[in-house]
């Protein structure tokens, strides 16, 4: 391992035509001449494995950004929002003093390789987005797809993955209010793990995210660094590459939910105290984004020793630890003067804290290991500039097939034999039967606060204990009308999801959505996609909502074959009083059942 | 006023919560945190649930050496009141306030749900407000809730009345004799896997049934000065 | 460095749920010949300097098993 | 019957959470000269007749270990 040169700078400079694996790392020829021009020279290891990361469709959403554009354009002037897209996760104001924060976020591919600890690390990652905007993360909802239900796949795939939701959610202490699970055979190989979860703060206590003040410190605090989730960049190591070098990479993380809590208790103490300058979550871009994003917002730059990261294996490379994915980590901006204090809450709660840099007014971020600089960038470059595509559409040549195919051809039943059969049918059915082999195994009591969970239309949690403020919630989707119609599709999910928050008596005031789709190199995949986001970005006009973030994730096929576009959209709800709220089902003999609508 | 003691661990997460129920049951409530041997003056304890210290090992097995844990094992020795809830309990069965262990639930999974219990003594610091034969509704949630101790053992709390609370139709985690509380010998400490504290309110519990315990210990510590 | 493993198992007349659920699900992948199984802990203790089998056994006897529901084996081995 | 011990563990690079719990809390019991501890399964398959460790391996592939996030080490032991 030691000698391994590190491929620094001023080497990058001085070898100029050395040959990059920047096809492996998935970047294009021109993505890759981009980078040598905004640069002025080829990029070294380090710098190459962040570009590489940070202008992948995850980080950059390079496919999706130009349909996305709609949800502000579309959306209804809403004073209550205090932070929208583009950050880490939606804002809303409830009143004058308190707001909520929430997002739903994909954990899919992890969670077909390892589904425990990919659904835990999901669920792990939406909870520090919460975080990361100043709030205390106060419950989580689940939205999981699956293949069919006597798949040996599925009997593997779905007990990991409700005990990761629930292994890691009732750790952290976060009652689970709701959610979904759906079996269709189109996800056999691609099952979906959607994982949301929702904070409130302080009105005044909206953290920013952006690293301002130079001379100011940058802070990583907890979990160590380690080679999780790095699987990709692992051709970086090419003169050692072999099956032995792949080995260590494992592209899967492990969770640490105790260490989480740990991480919550105290960033809501440097919250309090007002401790820090900029916060922000360390997820799926690792050190890479934390560090760009933040000096990139601030229009500012930084000085980084990368030697002063806490690793879990000495013998790490800058490429490595600036790519990993290493669960449990926040990164803050801080005062000097401050400092003390901050190191003192972390050592309060047992969590790791180190300063790792400073804020400068350079415009560049300077990555220094062991006095080698291996990173000199503009920030700027990785976290807004990069690639954006406007794919081809085009409409799904099986489409007019699939809508020919009417439930009016369908036999219908003529006995009441027959009748019965549908019926016991129906109630056998997976996609219908009773959920609570899922549901308990969440705690839906923690924190003395949920008014409904399970097995209402949606959950509701209590804000307030003096006036009984608080919220509702539903994430929903039918994949199976989005793949007839991914327009009407999505507008269903939201009309769903809308429905079933406003039945409980709440106001509906904010949309977060997932969007789960095949490739975006497919044109029928991107035609369904920007017929889903037209389809939400319209409904919540029609509604008077709008959409505060979520996530977009592509590549959910096996092979040739996309998944069922599946637009799964959550909407919030405001109740003054949760006393007031309306659970379903009937609640006295007697009472009179009025149907609306045709 | 008689001040509960709640213990916070790092881990901890029902502790808001047991300190809402005393609360709302009229005592002043003292927050304790782990590292403080010092119990503040405090006349009863109460050890919430939650995952201490990740509870990675075995469940309570590291937060028994909390310098807490010390001063509150000498206190309960002495007659002061305890009170473990789900990862208490744990933490009381490791601490050998209790005896017996919980082990993983028989079938493995989590299991959250509202459950029946019977009341089996009522002759405890903590469950002297209910009748004994009593049958009471309160959420359990757990993973490792399953109590074993050897038969001995198991013959000697039912011989000794120290069964507190059983499980009624249906046991949620295959616990030896459908035990869900157990007391010591001398009534004071009191370890129960189901959680009272999250059926204390109409809105967010399926009962009140939770509040029982908490105006037990406080009708206990109210004779108790009255005694002395 | 040297490892210390501690070995911990379930005593043989406290039910074993994980064992037993590895034991049932056999027969699925066409194994009839096991008679039980049992799932406990192994534990590796590295020393920062030598394998120290008192303290080992100290960790043991403190934290690492329940008296109450297990027993354990120690040992001395090579670090890897 | 015959015996076969399936030792698995985390993958060295991969994050243990147990172990480092057990790490962190021995400072408290007085230890302070270990360096890490580690955390893993230890499976033992008690087989009708011989010990078959062709079958027990397709067991540890399937159905004991991740091979993703996990190592195993398989071998024959007396029975106890
Ligand atoms: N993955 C999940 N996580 C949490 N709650 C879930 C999950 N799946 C279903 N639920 C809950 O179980 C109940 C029944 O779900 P479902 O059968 O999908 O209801 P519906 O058909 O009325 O939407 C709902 O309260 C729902 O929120």
């Amino acid at each position: 391992m030691n000698d391994i040169t590190i491929d620094s700078v001023k080497n990058a400079e001085a070898t100029p035509d050395e040959l990059q694996p920047y096809l492996e790392l998935g970047l294009k020829d021109d993505e890759y001449q981009r980078i040598r021009q905004i640069l002025g020279r080829r990029p070294t290891q380090s710098e190459l494995a962040m570009y590489s990361i940070m202008w992948s469709e995850h980080c950059s959403y390079k496919s999706s950004k130009v349909h996305l554009r709609q949800f502000g354009e579309k959306a209804p002037p809403s004073d209550r929002m205090l932070a929208g897209i583009g950050e880490n996760a939606g804002v809303i104001q409830i009143n004058e003093k308190i707001a909520v924060t929430f997002k739903v976020e994909s954990h899919n591919h992890p969670s077909f390789v390892e589904p425990y600890q990919g659904a835990a690390t999901g669920v792990g990652g939406i909870v520090r987005d919460i975080l990361a905007m100043g709030a205390r993360p106060i419950l989580v909802m689940d939205s999981l797809r699956f293949g069919a239900a006597d798949h040996p796949d599925t009997q593997r795939v779905l007990p990991g993955v409700v005990a990761g939701v629930g292994g890691y959610g009732n750790c952290l202490g976060l009652p689970n209010v709701g959610g979904e699970v759906f079996f269709d055979e189109c996800y056999q190989g691609n099952p979906l793990v959607n994982a949301l979860s929702l904070g409130v703060l302080p009105v005044d206590g909206l953290q920013r995210k952006e690293a301002d003040g130079p001379g100011n410190i940058v802070v990583l605090m907890g979990a160590k660094t380690g080679r999780d989730g790095i699987g990709g960049v692992s051709v970086l190591a090419s003169a050692t590459f072999d099956d032995e070098s792949q080995q260590r990479r494992p592209s899967v993380q492990v969770g640490d939910p105790f260490m989480e809590k740990l991480l919550i208790e105290s960033c809501l103490e440097l919250y309090a105290a007002k401790l820090i300058v900029g916060v922000q979550d360390l997820g799926g871009a690792g050190l890479t984004c934390a560090l760009t994003e933040t000096a990139a917002s601030a229009g500012t730059g930084m000085d980084i020793q990368l030697e002063k990261v806490h690793l879990r294996e000495a013998s790490m490379e800058p490429h490595e630890i600036l790519a990993s994915e290493s669960q449990e980590r926040m990164l803050f901006i801080v005062e000097p003067g401050k400092l003390d204090a901050v190191l003192g809450i972390a050592q309060l709660w047992g969590v790791i804290a180190t300063p790792i840099g400073v804020v400068t007014d350079t415009g560049r971020v300077r990555i220094t290991f062991h006095g080698e600089t291996v990173v000199d960038v503009p920030p700027g470059s990785l976290a807004d500039d990069g690639p954006v595509y406007a794919r081809p559409l085009r409409e799904p040549a099986d489409l007019i097939l699939l809508q020919a195919d009417r439930a009016e051809t369908l036999p219908r039943p003529h006995h009441d034999f027959q009748l019965k059969d549908t019926l016991l049918k129906l109630a056998a059915s997976p996609n219908l039967c009773d959920r609570s082999w899922v549901t308990e195994q969440y705690d839906r009591y923690v924190l003395g606060n949920t008014v409904l969970a399970q097995p209402e239309d949606s959950g509701i949690v209590r804000l307030d204990e003096e006036t009984g403020l608080g919220v509702a919630l539903s994430l929903d989707c039918n994949s199976r009308f989005a793949r007839l119609d991914p327009y009407e599709g999505a507008k269903l999910a939201l009309a769903e999801a809308y429905r079933n928050v406003a039945v409980t008596g709440a106001e509906p005031v904010a949309v977060t959505d997932c969007l789960n789709f095949g490739s975006p190199e497919d044109p029928s995949v991107m035609w369904q996609f920007a017929e889903a986001v037209r389809g939400i970005a319209d409904g919540c006009q029609e509604l008077g909502i709008p959409v505060t973030g979520g996530n977009v994730s592509f590549y959910n096929q096996t092979g040739a074959v996309a998944i069922h576009p599946t637009p799964v959209v959550g909407v919030l709800g405001v109740l003054e009083n949760t006393a007031q709220r309306i659970p379903m089902g009937f609640s006295h003999t007697g009472d009179v059942l009025v149907l609306l609508g045709e | 006023m008689s001040k509960i003691g709640v213990v916070t661990f790092p881990g901890s997460l029902d502790d808001g919560d047991a300190a809402r129920a005393a609360r709302i049951s009229g005592a002043e409530v003292v927050r304790l945190w782990h590292a403080d041997p010092d119990l503040h003056g405090v006349d009863a304890v109460v050890l919430p649930g939650g995952f201490s210290y990740g509870d990675y090992l075995r469940c309570g097995a590291i937060a028994r050496f909390a310098p807490v844990m010390e001063t509150i094992a000498d206190a309960a020795r002495g007659g002061m009141p305890v009170l473990g809830i789900c990862n208490g309990f744990q933490i009381l069965c490791e601490a050998h306030l209790l005896p017996g262990a919980l082990t993983r639930n028989q079938h493995l999974h989590f299991r959250n749900r509202d459950q029946w219990l019977r009341v089996e003594n009522s002759s405890t610091a903590w469950t002297n407000h209910f009748t004994e034969g009593q049958e009471i509704l309160i959420p359990v949630k757990n993973g490792e809730g399953c109590y074993v101790a050897d038969r001995r053992t198991l013959d000697e709390l039912e011989a000794g009345g120290q069964i507190v609370a059983r499980y009624i139709r249906g046991n949620p985690n295959g616990s030896s004799r459908d035990i869900a509380a157990i007391r010591n010998e001398a009534g004071n400490v009191l370890g129960i896997m189901p959680h009272p504290e999250h059926a204390v309110e109409a809105l967010t519990g399926p009962s009140l049934d939770g509040l029982g315990f908490f105006s037990s210990v406080l009708k206990h510590l109210a004779d108790a000065k009255a005694a002395a | 460095m040297a490892r210390v493993v501690v070995d911990v198992m379930l005593k043989p007349e406290i039910l074993d749920p994980q064992g037993q659920a590895v034991a049932n699900a056999l027969p699925r992948l066409g194994v009839n010949d096991v008679a039980s199984v049992r799932i406990g802990r192994r534990v590796e203790i590295d020393f920062a300097g030598d394998a120290d089998l008192e303290r080992a056994r100290e960790i043991a006897d403190k934290l690492l098993a329940n008296p109450v529901i297990e027993d354990y084996e120690i040992r001395v081995v090579e670090a890897a």
